[in-house]
C-alpha cells in the first residue's frame, strides 16, 4: 500500500461484504415466498423483505463505492486523504444509520415507522427503492457531502489524473441527483417522472461513471497498460453511456402518463445504450491482452473481465430484450424486468465492487495478491456466483415469456394470480439457483481466511 | 508539393465541382418536392439522389474518399441501410 | 489505435456530448410539463386522493404491487384495479385480511388496520390513477 | 516536401482525417439519427394520410434553402481545411468564419419555421408526423449549435496562428463533424419534406 491513508478502505469493504450477505439472505427469503406463502409471515411479509434487499443492496454498493474512492484517491492524486478521522467517523454513522434502519424495517410496521420519523412533515417514504425514511435519507446526504468533502479536497492538493475527475464526477452527479428523492408531489404522474431522476440517472448514468473509472483504476494496475491508452477508453466509454443513457430515460416514460413521444425517444436511445456496454468488453478484454505486466492477482482481472462481460449481457443484451416500446408494453412489469434487473445489476455494480475489493484487500493486507489457494477458490466463487446468476435470470426470463404471454397476449387472459400458479416452477428453479448463489458468496467470504504462501507486495 | 501547386493554378477545385453537382442535385429533389410527385419510382429516383449527395459528401467533404475500405464500407452501408430502409417502409405504406 | 486519437479530444466528447444530451432532456421534460396535466387530469386530485397515495406510501404497497407497471412483481398490478375489481371490492379485501396470514395461501397479504377514512382515500387514489392517460397499458384488464 | 506526407499529417495510412475519437463520435451520431430516420419512415407507412396531409403544412422552400445554406456552408469548411493544409491560417479563419455564418443563417431560417409552427399552436404531442418533425429537426438544430461551436473553438484557434501545415488534426476534427451535419440535412429533407 502506498498511502497510509488508503487503510480507511477496509472497514468500508468489510462491511460492503456483510450487507451483501444480508442482502442475499433475504432475496433466498423473498423466492421462498415467491412459492410458498406463508413462509415467515406475518414477522417478514414480502413488501418488508423487499425493501430490506433492495435497500441493502443500494447501500451495500455505496460502502463499496466510498471505499473504492478512498483506497484509489490518494494512489491517484499521490498525496494522502485530507482527513482519513473524518473517513472513519463518516463509515461509523453510515453503518449505524444503515443498521437502525434496517432494523427499523424489521421490527416496526413501516407506518409506525413512518409516524416516528417524521413523514407526515414531509413524506418521501413508499416509493420503490427510497423507502428509507427522512432521517435516514438526510443521513445520507451528510455522509455523502462529508465524503465528497474529503475526496475533493484531496484531489485539489494532489495530481489530477483523469481517473480521479471521472469517479470524483460520478460520485457528485450521485449526490446532486439523490436530491431528487426529496420531491414527492401528490401529482403520481410528476411523482414517477421524477423519481426516476434519482433511480435512472444513477443506475444508468452517473454510477457508470463510477464504474467505468473503478475498472479503469484496475486495469492499470493488473495489466500494466499505458494510462493515456486507458484513460481515452474511459472517456469514449462514459461519453457512450451519457449520451445514449440520457435520453434514454425516455424508455421508463413509455405508459406512466407521460406524452406518446418518450415512446419513440426511449426506444431508440435505450437501443443504443448497449453499446457503451459492448464498448467496456472489449474494452478490458482489449486492455487484458496487451497486458505488460503479468500481475500476480489472477483472481482481480477475472473479475474486471467478468464485469465487462457480464455488465454488457445483463444491462445490455436483456436491457435491449424489452426497452422497445412495442416489445415493452406487454412486458413492462413483469418477471422479465426482474430478471434484467438482477443480471444487469450484478454484472455492473456487484462485480466491480468486487472486483476493486478483489485487487485492494490483498494490498491493504500487505501483500501483491493472495496465496494460490485463496485465489483458487476466489475464483470458484466467481464462478458460481456468476453461473447462478445467469440461470436465475434465465428462470426469471421463461417466467416472464410465460407471464406476459398467458396473462397480457393470450386472447383468453388469465388474471394474475392464476398466470403465477403455472410458472411456480421457474420460481422453484430459481430459489434453488439463489442457493447456489449462495455457496459462492460463502466461498467468497472463505477465500479471505484461506492462507498458504502469498505473494510479495509489488 | 506538385498537386497543391496544380490545385492552386486550377481555376475550379475538384471540391467546388462536387459542391456545384450539390447544389443541382438539391434543385432536382426540391422540384420533386414542388411538384408534388409522388409514387414508387419517384421516390426511388428521390432516394438514389440522396444517396449520391450522401457518398459525394462522405467521399470529398469528409475524406473518407481516400482511406480504407473498411471506412467507406461503414460510411456507404449507412446510407445504404438508411435509404434502403425508407424505400421498403415508402413500398409497405402503398399497400 | 492510431496515435491521432487523442484522451482531450474523447474528454471533449464526453462534456459535449453529455452537456448536449442533458440539454436535451431538459428541453423534452419542458414540454413534457407543458403537456402533463391534459393527460394526468391533475384538476381531480382531492384532498382525498392526496391523502390516498399517503396512505400507499405508508403502507409501502409498492413492496408487493406494481402501480403503473412499476413496484414489486409479487402481487397484482393495482393502477386499473379500481376498474377491474371496483372500489367496494378493494376495501373489503383489505379489510379482511386476517392478521396471521391464511395458513397453506400462495400469496400473502398483510392486514394494515386502515380505518375507513383511509379506506375510502386509498380508493379514491386507485380511481385517479386509472384515469391517467397510460397510452392504452396495461394490455388489457388483468393488468 | 511529398503530398504523401502532408495529407497524412499523423494518421496512420487510410484512415480519415481528423481526430479517430471524432469518428467513433460521428459514428454513433449516424446511428442514432439513422434509428430515427427508419422509425419515421414505418411509422409513416402505417399512417401515410396523415403524413402526407400534414407534410403539405411545412415551408418546403425554406428546407430547400437550408439545404442549400448547410452544402456552401460545408464547402466552406472544405475551403478552410485546404487553405490550413497550405499553411494559410488567415484564409483557413476566414473560410471557417463564412461557414459559421451560413449556420447561422441557417438557424435564423428554421426559427422563423419553428415560430410559424409553434405559434399555430403545433407541438409534439399535435400528431405523430409533428412528434417526428419537431424531434428531428430540434434534434438536428441542437447539431447544428454544437457544430457552430466546434468550428467557433477551431476557428479562432486558427486565427492565432495555432495550426500549421503539417499539424491541423483540430481543424479536420471539426471539419468532419461540420460535414456531418451537412450530411444528415441532406437526407432529412428529402424524407421529412419532399417523399409521399
Amino acid at each position: 500500500m502506498q498511502y497510509q491513508s488508503q487503510a480507511v478502505a477496509k472497514p468500508y469493504f468489510i462491511a460492503a461484504i456483510g450487507l451483501f450477505v444480508g442482502q442475499i439472505l433475504f432475496g433466498l427469503i423473498m423466492g421462498l415466498q415467491y412459492v410458498m406463502g406463508d413462509f415467515l409471515f406475518p414477522a417478514i411479509p414480502f413488501n418488508v423483505a423487499r425493501m430490506v434487499h433492495t435497500n441493502l443492496l443500494i447501500v451495500w454498493l455505496l460502502f463499496g463505492f466510498m471505499g473504492a474512492a478512498y483506497y484509489i484517491i490518494p494512489e491517484e492524486t499521490e498525496s494522502e486523504l485530507f482527513s482519513p478521522k473524518l473517513a472513519l467517523l463518516m463509515f461509523w454513522i453510515f453503518l449505524v444509520a444503515g443498521a437502525l434502519t434496517v432494523v427499523g424495517y424489521l421490527l416496526v410496521p413501516y407506518a409506525a415507522l413512518a409516524k416516528m420519523t417524521f413523514n407526515d412533515l414531509w413524506p418521501t417514504m413508499g416509493r420503490e427503492f427510497l423507502e428509507q425514511p427522512l432521517p435516514t435519507k438526510l443521513g445520507i446526504v451528510v455522509v455523502a457531502l462529508a465524503f465528497l468533502f474529503n475526496i475533493t479536497m484531496t484531489i485539489l492538493k494532489g495530481r489530477k489524473t483523469s481517473i480521479s475527475l471521472v469517479l470524483l464526477m460520478g460520485l457528485w452527479g450521485l449526490a446532486v441527483f439523490f436530491l431528487f428523492s426529496f420531491y414527492n408531489p401528490s401529482n403520481l404522474v410528476l411523482d414517477k417522472y421524477f423519481w426516476w431522476w434519482t433511480v435512472h440517472l444513477w443506475v444508468e448514468g452517473v454510477w457508470e461513471l463510477i464504474l467505468g473509472a473503478l475498472l479503469a483504476f484496475v486495469l492499470i494496475k493488473v495489466t500494466g497498460v499505458d494510462r493515456e491508452i486507458i484513460e481515452k477508453w474511459l472517456y469514449m466509454i462514459i461519453a457512450m453511456t451519457l449520451i445514449t443513457g440520457i435520453v434514454g430515460m425516455g424508455h421508463h416514460y413509455f405508459w406512466i402518463g407521460t406524452p406518446e413521444y418518450w415512446q419513440w425517444f426511449g426506444s431508440v436511445f435505450s437501443a443504443l445504450e448497449p453499446i457503451p456496454f459492448f464498448m467496456m468488453t472489449v474494452f478490458a478484454f482489449n486492455m487484458v491482452n496487451r497486458r505488460r505486466r503479468e500481475h500476480p492477482n489472477k483472481a482481480a482481472t477475472l473479475w474486471a473481465l467478468g464485469t465487462g462481460v457480464m455488465s454488457f449481457l445483463g444491462a445490455g443484451v436483456w436491457g435491449f430484450l424489452h426497452t422497445l416500446a412495442p416489445v415493452n408494453f406487454y412486458t413492462h412489469g413483469t418477471q422479465i424486468t426482474a430478471a434484467h434487473g438482477h443480471m444487469a445489476f450484478y454484472g455492473a455494480y456487484v462485480m466491480v465492487v468486487l472486483t476493486i475489493i478483489s485487487y485492494a484487500m490483498p494490498v491493504m493486507r500487505g501483500r501483491a495478491a493472495n496465496s494460490n489457494k485463496s485465489q483458487v477458490l476466489e475464483m470458484w466463487s466467481f464462478w458460481l456466483m456468476t453461473v447462478s446468476i445467469v440461470f436465475i435470470t434465465l428462470f426469471l426470463t421463461a417466467a416472464g415469456i410465460l407471464q406476459v404471454w398467458l396473462q397480457r397476449v393470450s386472447t383468453t387472459p388469465l388474471g394474475f394470480m392464476a398466470a403465477q400458479d403455472q410458472i411456480t416452477l421457474f420460481y422453484w428453479m430459481r430459489e434453488f439457483t439463489g442457493l447456489v448463489f449462495l455457496t459462492g458468496l460463502v466461498l467468497y467470504i472463505i477465500s479471505f481466511f484461506v492462507g498458504g504462501e502469498s505473494k510479495e507486495a509489488a | 508539393m506538385n498537386n497543391i501547386e496544380n490545385q492552386r493554378s486550377r481555376f475550379i477545385r475538384p471540391c467546388t465541382r462536387v459542391w456545384i453537382a450539390l447544389l443541382v442535385l438539391t434543385g432536382i429533389t426540391y422540384g420533386i418536392g414542388r411538384m408534388e410527385l409522388g409514387g414508387a419510382q419517384i421516390v426511388m429516383l428521390v432516394l438514389v439522389i440522396t444517396f449520391i449527395k450522401g457518398e459525394m459528401v462522405a467521399g470529398f467533404f469528409m475524406g473518407l474518399r481516400k482511406t480504407s475500405l473498411l471506412w467507406r464500407a461503414i460510411m456507404a452501408s449507412w446510407l445504404v441501410i438508411v435509404g434502403g430502409g425508407i424505400a421498403i417502409a415508402y413500398l409497405v405504406g402503398l399497400k | 489505435m492510431s496515435q491521432a486519437f487523442t484522451k482531450s479530444m474523447a474528454r471533449n466528447i464526453f462534456f459535449g456530448g453529455s452537456t448536449f444530451f442533458f440539454l436535451l432532456l431538459v428541453a423534452l421534460t419542458f414540454d413534457t410539463m407543458q403537456v402533463l396535466p391534459k393527460r394526468d387530469h391533475r384538476e381531480n386530485i382531492t384532498p382525498a386522493v392526496a391523502h390516498g397515495k399517503m396512505v400507499w406510501e405508508k403502507n409501502n404497497c409498492i413492496g408487493c404491487h406494481t402501480l403503473l407497471g412499476e413496484g414489486a412483481y409479487y402481487a397484482p398490478e393495482l393502477g386499473n384495479v379500481y376498474k377491474r375489481r371496483g372500489g367496494e371490492f378493494v376495501k373489503a379485501w383489505i379489510q379482511s385480511r386476517p392478521a396471521e396470514g391464511t395458513p397453506g395461501a400462495r400469496r400473502q397479504m398483510p392486514q394494515f388496520n386502515l380505518t375507513p377514512e383511509e379506506l375510502d382515500d386509498m380508493v379514491a387514489f386507485l380511481k385517479w390513477t386509472g384515469e391517467i392517460n397510460t397510452s392504452n397499458w396495461p394490455p388489457n384488464i388483468e393488468g | 516536401m511529398s503530398t504523401q506526407s502532408l495529407t497524412l499529417d499523423k494518421h496512420q495510412p487510410g484512415t480519415p482525417p481528423g481526430d479517430m475519437a471524432i469518428w467513433l463520435f460521428i459514428y454513433a451520431e449516424l446511428l442514432a439519427f439513422g434509428v430515427f430516420f427508419l422509425s419515421y419512415a414505418f411509422a409513416r407507412a402505417h399512417n401515410v394520410e396523415l403524413f402526407n396531409e400534414s407534410q403539405q403544412h411545412l415551408n418546403r422552400e425554406s428546407g430547400a434553402i437550408n439545404t442549400v445554406v448547410l452544402i456552401t456552408s460545408s464547402y466552406f469548411v472544405v475551403r478552410a481545411v485546404a487553405a490550413i493544409r497550405e499553411g494559410l491560417s488567415r484564409q483557413c479563419a476566414h473560410w471557417l468564419s463564412a461557414a459559421i455564418g451560413l449556420g447561422g443563417v441557417f438557424l435564423v431560417i428554421k426559427l422563423f419555421e419553428f415560430h410559424a409552427k409553434f405559434s399555430a399552436g403545433i407541438s409534439l404531442s399535435t400528431n405523430t408526423f409533428y412528434m417526428f418533425y419537431l424531434s428531428l429537426t430540434i434534434f438536428h438544430f441542437m447539431h447544428v449549435i454544437l457544430g457552430m461551436v466546434i468550428l467557433a473553438a477551431v476557428m479562432l484557434k486558427a486565427r492565432r496562428g495555432g495550426y500549421t501545415a503539417e499539424h491541423h488534426t483540430g481543424v479536420e476534427t471539426g471539419a468532419s463533424y461540420w460535414h456531418m451535419v451537412d450530411l444528415l440535412w441532406i437526407i432529412l429533407f428529402p424524407l421529412v419534406y419532399v417523399i409521399r
